[in-house]
């Protein structure tokens, strides 16, 4: 039972971090169209710039403002680099943020290096949230922080960090904050419309460019505070884009382009996807021993049938994406096809 | 209408055979010219690579798919092959080795024709999704399954079998080359003629306007499937022939990175013309193999030329070539060259001075070992003084000054000349 | 005998809202049928019906006797039915000469072939030429269709849609857009190339609706309320009432 | 706002890319009128619209009151008070109707002379439609909504191409008198229309165009007495 | 020979994933190749030439082809034991096929077992010791640690990770068959972002060590996800003090992380100025001693042959012992695996008996107990075939 609420709330964090990370994605490939390849490397970037400001201004500072720089710059970019191709089309838009990812990985271990920074939590952060102790034939019960030493000395104790909690609970302001800005504020629609009538747009009043340097910059900005986030809950290192980087496409195509619901959903569907089968050792062999089949090695397809959940945890997302497309193409909570 | 028939006749298109000969010729004399080994190598990659980016533009230029995967069909077909030449080694299968790669390009198309008749049904991003997710799959499966793919390690092989015949035994590198040559100048052929066929024109046509197609009699989907299929047997051809080159094959193959460089530099190569991929493949093997081996920053390089080029050349080297070409045609490219000169003189100074930069750069965080000292270009440049670097600060801020400088006259000139050429058509239409 | 085109109790629905309300139509071959009504009467969804683009909700359509509804665009095609686009719909990146000859292959037995040369099939080429002097585009056949002038690319949408040579042709609003001098033009254009083809278009345009049509449809609200002789339509007090009774159709009517 | 002229264009040139489009138009709007501007498909109407929205590369001069509108982005042009329909209708397709409506609102601080409501009333069918993805809308539908999405702007002049097409004759004499009701509220209408008819029946003064200049200018009754220039430069 | 330049190819990743250790290691080979340079048994130099595989074996098969263009007849490599497979199948590959024109590979860090066993070839040469050695010791070690009941084996799914789990297995079962294995993963190798579900299943198992062949932030983020989910096991791991992993450590899982290798960063004498001056030099730290072991077997074989020639360099080389950094060692003859001491260190904080302390994390690894060559050494299956 308490491996199973463990499980669960490892799953629902790192979903919500997977959240994070991919509304910044879903704002801009909803709203403007792009493919943005580089989402992943501003995430890195915000964790490492915000590891060079905590240096300077402390942790909380930074949080705020490893975000805002991010999100300059990556309406910096929009301006300088962005903006030229839009009018070559989307596959354009999309190789030059896949160079952009290159330069800024590179850029990146030149300035703070080729291996791991250290990049811990403030002292608040640090420690933990609660712990879950299960007594054997008492079941479980929770104490807040890090329970005594004598509790857990008959008990079995597992300790949930404080990290993963403050994580969880920005994910969720921050769904909030989102959605209050799209539903109760011009901005959404002007971007959807511009999408594909960004002249007459402009007619109407509305400047187009700028909304579009903005909407970069903020999703940029979320991937940032992702980042930050992100960078002291595991390793802020150089290889830390290339890991959520196409996961976090998977998760905007499940929930439904365009959907920031949808990315909610769905980055909670793939963080427990990624977590919860690592815990089954369960695969089609012993699926078909325990019906009363005998499976050996010789057994045709052996090689298959001999894989456990757990071994094929990874690319349930993938699996999931592509049944989705074919299946749903919409998404799970999603409007459009295109 | 009948009177226009009497003069109508095929004329031989003398060019065409002049740019196909060409073309076999420089696929024969090539490993003339370049004799070492690695040249040999990078040539017959160079030789693999052109007939997997051309395949890949299949999908991409000619049908408007853009493919996050294609590697899964190359990648295959390499499996197949290298198996297959595992067993024609071990006596268990009667093909001769210069067969092989058609064993992968069986591969590729059958794994085309499964894969591809759902990733096809749509098209756009969905499209560019299942094959993304597809691609992934595929990857994760292989190395799930080492009995087929040998994990990580790979699957190994020899591709020296029997007796040579005729002397050719495919051990030397000369002959796998040219075994390479043969076939790429074969697909190239193959492809080329499939974009003059009814079902390449219909797919372009997919690509322009899906719907319409739909109602003048074909399926889009069985179109984009046919396409995709055809893509995935001369991907796998490119596959079975790099299993031989390597011979050994291991996940990599079937990796995004694999898909992501054929996007790329099919791309770079230009896309919306047939011979683009051709450069775009050469580009790849030479920054793949020769940039990394120049510089440390080869990385940081490859992104920035991506930028740039994806900024200032959408086209790719294919169209800047085919401009200037047309400018060339049009006899107005004396104007331009004294420009072409200075432009590439003070870049060539902006650059130097930035790569001084950045290789100093590098050195002060990699090779520090060997001391500040680094050879750069010929010179010995001192990292840990300040001279290189004001040297290298001042080559960059003059050559951008005027770079700049020459860059407003040179877009005013070809702006002129455009026009005059515009004019030069108006004016032979009117005729 | 059977009718070239037959709507019995065709319905369309979108989610709530029933656009098509149970149409019945019947078009003897070689008919000119010109279908108007109000705004926002079904007329398009109708001959998105028809054309295979959506699936009617129920009821049946038959083409040359065979049913044809729920079918793909492309079946609907082969048997023989072909349709133009009220905004034209190109094959923006190809030549002119290039978008008709993708519209003939199919009809000429071409089909996915990729063992043979565009250059080399005599038929498809002879074809096309013909089809580009029809449409009086054959000083433009090298021209990149999204480089077409608005009036050339409407010619060539209708280029399109005859190419194949279908015994069947919708046409939704050919002429719209398009300024006096050049609908004149252009009515005859479309007359010349649909001899002895069955045609179905959709006009606001009475000058063009009597000009071209033997018969009117009137469509009102998803239903066909009267389906005559141009001057009995005029002379429908319902189809007055709904659609008609104006100045402009009146002035554009006696014009034709 | 200088009394007398809204808007003047002076020896206006405009160019696509390297085509030369616009030969020097010279024409005025003055408030509250309604002028209509002429010509065969190509002579360059729809091009002088949108030179004057800012959507083409001019040069000349374009005035509005006392303030000059080359090389403004069209942005600024439109919080200038200048509203344009376009001839192509590009509405927007993912969004409902009542949202295209919203993003034709402008934040002025002045009230509007029009509401949601004034428009639905104008329109009774797309108040039916509001909620309905604009992109489905049949072909006159759509015309009314680029008509009333640009009227919630509140402009103080309007340019409409071609704002008949596609709609039924009804609904086309309809919108005439809308432009007539358009006028009398103040509102200057810059017309741009292929049906003679409608265009000399509602428009006080009219422009004819030919090869990117203007080559007549006049009130309707000029026009019909001028067979010439209709024979030469409007019909066959 | 004297005063000859001997070229050596490092063919090695030097971008991407496993750069930092690639570069850490090319410092390494040009700090100690200067020593060597200023004198050595055979007087010769050395000179490094780098060329970055990008961690794939096809691409290192075509570096190995751009080495021998250059004249380089000695390539080595290290970091990914797949690609060491491939480079020294495609060694002896080159060899047949060009003959007069040998190539020898020196392997300073790949351990698979195979290497040296089931696929031995007589042109590569190991200096690093091997899984089946190590595992060796460390379960020697764990022979006396009564505390170690219950065993979680946690490794990277590939060749390395397998043959670690698999020389656990087998080495457990026979020193401590009273030892229960109460769960076994092979994660996707540098993949892995989060570990806490894998800890939540170590600590449901009842795990109270853990054996794992992890390294870079494979391991790092194992043992962060282990303190933070309060898991209070030990670790017996094969790579804690290789970059990245002692700063994600800090000073969590202090006294309970070991790590078996045949170096540490405390081995005091001329190792331990190296490592600090090397540490002034380049602020990292030198973790890949095996370098020395290769550039002292390498010049001692020169002079013993006379020659910089390969074939006769190998054969030099074969059975040769000689005196390094962590005592005797020795080239086995039969199977070209380097016979040496290793060592079981702990993660601990520094002080002044152990003072080193990577990436200034305040921390070290202290040494528990060392083994002889003799203790360690494991028998092999390896048929040479001898040219
Ligand atoms: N896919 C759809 N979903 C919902 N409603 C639709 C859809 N397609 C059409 N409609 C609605 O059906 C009605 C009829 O549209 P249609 O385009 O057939 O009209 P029409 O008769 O062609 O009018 P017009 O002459 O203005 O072009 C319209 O009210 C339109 O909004
Ligand atoms: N985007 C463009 N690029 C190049 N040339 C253009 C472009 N748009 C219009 N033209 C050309 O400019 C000329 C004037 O076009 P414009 O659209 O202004 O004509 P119009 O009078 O509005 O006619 P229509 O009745 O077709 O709307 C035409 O010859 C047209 O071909
Ligand atoms: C450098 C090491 C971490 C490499 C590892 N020992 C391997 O064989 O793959
Ligand atoms: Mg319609
Ligand atoms: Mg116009």
């Amino acid at each position: 039972m308490d491996q199973v609420f463990i499980n669960l709330l490892n799953g629902l964090s790192s979903g919500l971090l997977l959240f994070m990370l991919s509304s910044g994605l879903t704002l801009i490939f909803s709203m403007m169209g792009v493919l943005n390849f580089a989402h992943a490397s501003f995430y890195m970037v915000g964790a490492y710039i915000a590891y060079t400001l905590v240096g300077i201004l402390g942790f909380w500072p930074a949080l705020l403002l490893a975000p805002i720089a991010v999100g300059m710059l990556g309406a910096g970019f929009e301006r300088l680099a962005l903006r030229r191709v839009h009018k070559f089309g989307h596959v354009p838009e999309l190789l030059i943020t896949f160079g952009l990812s290159y330069v800024i990985l590179e850029l990146v271990q030149l300035i703070w290096g080729r291996t791991a920074v250290p990049f811990t939590p403030p002292e608040v952060l640090q420690g933990s949230a609660f712990t879950i102790i299960s007594t054997p034939g008492q079941g479980m019960s929770f104490a807040l922080g890090k329970a005594a030493p004598e509790l857990c000395a008959a008990a079995l104790c597992s300790t949930f960090p404080l990290t993963r909690a403050f994580m969880m609970l920005v994910a969720l302001l921050m769904l909030l904050a989102l959605w209050l800005l799209l539903t109760r504020t011009r901005v959404g629609l002007v971007i959807q419309a511009a999408l594909t009538h960004p002249e007459m747009v402009e007619a109407l009043g509305h400047n187009v460019p700028r909304v579009l340097m903005l909407v970069f910059g903020s999703g940029c900005a979320l991937a940032a505070l992702a980042g930050v986030i992100g960078g002291i809950t595991f390793v802020t290192e150089p290889n830390m884009a290339i890991i959520v980087g196409s996961i976090i496409f998977v998760v905007v195509v499940v929930g439904g382009i365009g959907s920031l619901a949808g990315a909610f959903v769905g980055s909670l569907v793939i963080g427990l996807l990624q977590t919860l089968p690592l815990t089954v050792d369960a695969s089609l062999a012993s699926a078909l021993t325990s019906m009363g089949f005998t499976v050996t090695p010789e057994t045709p397809g052996y090689p298959v049938l001999r894989l456990a959940l757990k071994d094929v945890a990874q690319i349930l997302p993938y699996l999931l994406m592509v049944l989705i497309l074919i299946f749903r193409p919409k998404g799970l909570l999603g409007t459009r096809e295109d | 209408m009948s009177q226009a028939k009497e003069f109508h006749f095929k004329p031989h298109n003398v060019g065409r055979w002049i740019v196909w000969g060409l073309f076999a010729l420089i696929l024969f004399v090539a490993p003339r010219i370049w004799t070492s080994g690695l040249a040999q190598t990078m040539l017959t990659q160079m030789g693999i690579g052109v007939i997997a980016c051309l395949a890949y533009n299949i999908l991409l230029g000619q049908g408007g798919m853009l493919s996050f995967g294609h590697a899964v069909y190359s990648g295959m077909g390499a499996f197949l092959a290298i198996h297959a030449l595992n067993m024609a080694g071990a006596g268990t299968l009667g093909v001769p080795v210069s067969l092989i790669p058609l064993v992968g390009g069986l591969a590729g198309l059958v794994f085309a024709a499964i894969l591809g008749y759902v990733s096809t049904k749509k098209a756009g991003t969905p499209f560019a999704m299942i094959t993304l997710g597809i691609g992934e799959l595929v990857f994760a499966l292989a190395l799930m399954l080492p009995e087929f793919s040998g994990g990580e390690g790979g699957v190994s092989s020899n591709r020296v079998i029997g007796k040579p015949l005729m002397g050719i035994s495919f051990g030397p590198q000369i002959q796998v080359y040219y075994l390479v040559a043969i076939y790429c100048f074969i697909c190239t052929a193959a492809m080329f003629a499939l974009t003059r066929t009814p079902l390449g024109r219909m797919l372009n046509a997919v690509r322009d306007n899906p719907e319409r197609v739909e109602f003048v009699g074909y399926n889009t989907h069985w179109v984009r499937f046919m396409a995709f299929t055809i893509s995935g047997f001369f991907a796998g051809i490119a596959g079975g022939l790099g299993a031989i080159n390597t011979e050994i094959v291991n996940g990599e193959v079937l990796h995004a990175s694999r898909s992501g460089a054929y996007l790329l530099f099919t791309f770079l190569g230009g896309a919306t013309f047939f011979f683009g991929p051709i450069i775009g493949a050469v580009l790849m093997v030479f920054c793949g193999v020769l940039l990394s081996e120049l510089t440390k920053a080869w990385l940081l390089y490859l992104g920035l030329i991506f930028l740039f080029m994806v900024m200032y050349a959408p086209g790719g080297f294919a169209s800047l070539i085919l401009m200037n070409l047309r400018v060339a045609a049009f006899g107005k490219f004396k104007k331009l060259w004294t420009s072409y000169l200075a432009l590439a003189g003070t870049a060539l100074a902006a650059l130097i001075g930035a790569a001084t930069m950045i290789e100093m750069v590098y050195h002060r965080q990699l090779n520090e070992a060997l001391g500040p000292e680094l050879r750069f270009m010929g010179a010995t440049l001192n990292s840990a003084g300040l001279d290189a670097w004001f040297g290298a600060g001042f080559l960059i801020v003059i050559g951008v000054a005027l770079f700049e400088l020459v860059r407003r006259q040179y877009v005013h000139e070809w702006g002129e000349i455009q026009e005059d050429i515009e004019k030069e058509i108006k004016r032979r239409e009117a005729l | 005998m059977s009718h070239a085109l037959e709507l019995r109790d065709v319905r369309k629905s979108f989610g709530k809202s029933e656009i098509i309300r149970g149409a019945n139509l019947a078009v003897q071959a070689g008919e000119r049928v010109a279908i108007i009504g109000p705004n926002g009467a079904g007329k398009s969804t109708l001959f998105n019906l028809i054309s295979g683009r959506f699936a009617p909700t129920s009821g049946e359509i038959h083409l040359h006797g065979q049913r044809i509804d729920g079918k793909k665009p492309f079946e609907i095609n082969r048997q023989g039915l072909s349709r133009s686009f009220q905004v034209s719909n190109l094959f923006t990146r190809l030549s002119v000469f290039e978008n008709i000859r993708c519209a003939v292959l199919w009809s000429l037995g071409h089909r996915y072939a990729f063992w043979k040369f565009l250059a080399d099939l005599d038929d498809a080429n002879d074809r096309t030429e013909q089809i580009l002097e029809m449409i009086k585009l054959d000083k433009r056949r090298d021209v990149l269709a999204m480089n077409l002038t608005y009036a050339e690319a409407r010619a060539l949408e209708i280029g399109i849609t005859i190419a194949g040579g279908s015994s069947v042709i919708l046409l939704d609003e050919p002429t719209a857009g398009m300024s006096k001098s050049e609908t004149k033009r252009f009515i005859q254009l479309i007359r010349d190339v649909t001899v002895g083809k069955t045609l179905l278009t959709v006009e606001h345009d009475m000058g063009v609706v009597f000009g071209l049509a033997d018969k009117i449809a009137v469509l009102v609200y998803g239903e066909v309320i009267a389906f005559d002789t141009p001057d009995a339509v005029r002379a429908n007090a319902r189809v007055q009432e709904a659609y008609l009774g104006s100045v402009l159709a009146e002035t554009q009517a006696a014009a034709a | 706002m200088s009394e007398g002229r809204l808007l003047k264009l002076d020896n206006v040139h405009a160019f696509y890319g390297k085509s030369h489009v616009l030969h020097g138009v010279s024409m005025e709007v003055k408030p509250g009128e309604i002028v209509s501007l002429l010509g065969r498909n190509g002579a360059g109407r729809s091009t002088t619209v949108k030179t004057i929205m800012g959507q083409v590369d001019a040069k000349g001069s374009v005035q509005w009151g006392e303030q000059e509108l080359v090389g403004r982005k069209a942005y600024e042009i439109a919080h200038q008070g200048i509203g344009y329909v376009p001839e192509n209708r590009d509405i927007f397709p993912k969004l409902t109707v009542h949202q295209n409506l919203m993003l034709g609102e402008k934040t002025r601080n002045k009230t509007p002379r029009w509401s949601f409501e004034d428009m639905y009333k104008m329109f009774p069918r797309l108040k039916e439609r509001q909620h309905t993805e604009a992109g489905v809308l049949s072909g006159g539908e759509q015309q009314m909504l680029t008509l009333c999405r640009t009227l919630m702007g509140d402009p103080d002049l309007i340019m409409i191409d071609e704002p008949t097409e596609g709609l039924a004759p009804k609904i086309v004499e309809l919108v005439a008198e809308y432009l007539k009701e358009l006028k009398n509220r103040g509102i200057a209408v810059l017309l741009v229309e292929q049906k003679l008819a409608i265009a000399m029946e509602i428009s006080e003064r009219c422009y004819v165009m030919g090869h990117g200049r203007i080559v007549f200018e006049g009130t309707p009754a000029d026009l019909r007495a001028n067979a010439y220039i209709r024979k030469e430069w409007l019909e066959v | 020979q004297k005063g000859e330049t001997v070229k050596l190819a490092y063919i090695d990743a030097l971008s991407g994933l496993m750069g930092p250790v690639g570069q850490n290691q090319v410092k390494t080979f040009q700090f100690l190749g200067e020593k060597f340079n200023k004198s050595n048994p055979a007087g010769v130099k050395f000179e490094i030439v780098t060329f970055d595989n990008k961690l794939s074996p096809a691409e290192s098969l075509n570096l190995l082809k751009a080495a021998a263009d250059q004249g380089i007849r000695y390539i080595m490599q290290g970091n990914g034991s797949s690609v060491a497979l491939a480079l020294s199948d495609a060694v002896a590959k080159h060899n047949e096929r060009n003959p007069g024109k040998e190539i020898v590979y020196l392997n300073y860090s790949a351990v698979d077992p195979d290497l040296t066993n089931s696929k031995c070839s007589y042109w590569h040469f190991r200096f690093d010791a091997d899984t089946s050695m190590k595992m060796e010791a460390l379960t020697t070690f764990m022979k006396d640690q009564a505390d170690v009941k219950k065993v979680y084996l946690l490794n990277q799914n590939y060749a390395h990770g397998h043959q670690v789990a698999k020389y656990a297995k087998e080495m457990l079962g026979r020193k401590r068959p009273d030892v229960q294995i109460v769960g076994e993963d092979l994660h996707p190798l540098a993949q892995v972002r989060d570990f806490a579900p894998y800890v939540a299943k170590i600590k449901a198992s009842g795990a109270d060590t853990v054996i794992t062949g992890n390294w870079g932030s494979d391991l790092a983020l194992l043992v962060k996800a282990a303190n933070e989910a309060g898991y209070n096991g030990k670790f017996f791991t094969y790579y804690t003090g290789v970059s990245g992993t002692p700063t994600a450590l800090g000073t969590g899982g202090a006294g309970r992380v070991f790590q078996v290798a045949y170096s540490h960063y405390n081995m005091g004498g001329q190792a331990q100025k190296d490592a600090e001056e090397y540490n002034k030099k380049f602020n990292d730290d030198m973790y890949t001693l095996s370098v020395q072991h290769i550039y002292t077997l390498l010049s001692q074989a020169m002079a013993n042959a006379k020659s910089t020639d390969p074939v006769k360099v190998a054969a030099a080389m074969e059975g040769l012992s000689v005196k390094s950094f962590n005592g005797e060692v020795t080239m086995r003859k039969t199977d070209h695996q380097l016979q040496q001491p290793l060592f079981i260190s702990v993660w601990q904080k520094a002080d002044a008996k152990y003072p080193y302390s990577p990436e200034k994390t305040g921390m070290t690894l202290a040494p528990v107990k060392m083994y002889d060559s003799y203790v360690s050494s494991t028998p092999t299956s390896c048929q040479m075939k001898r040219p």
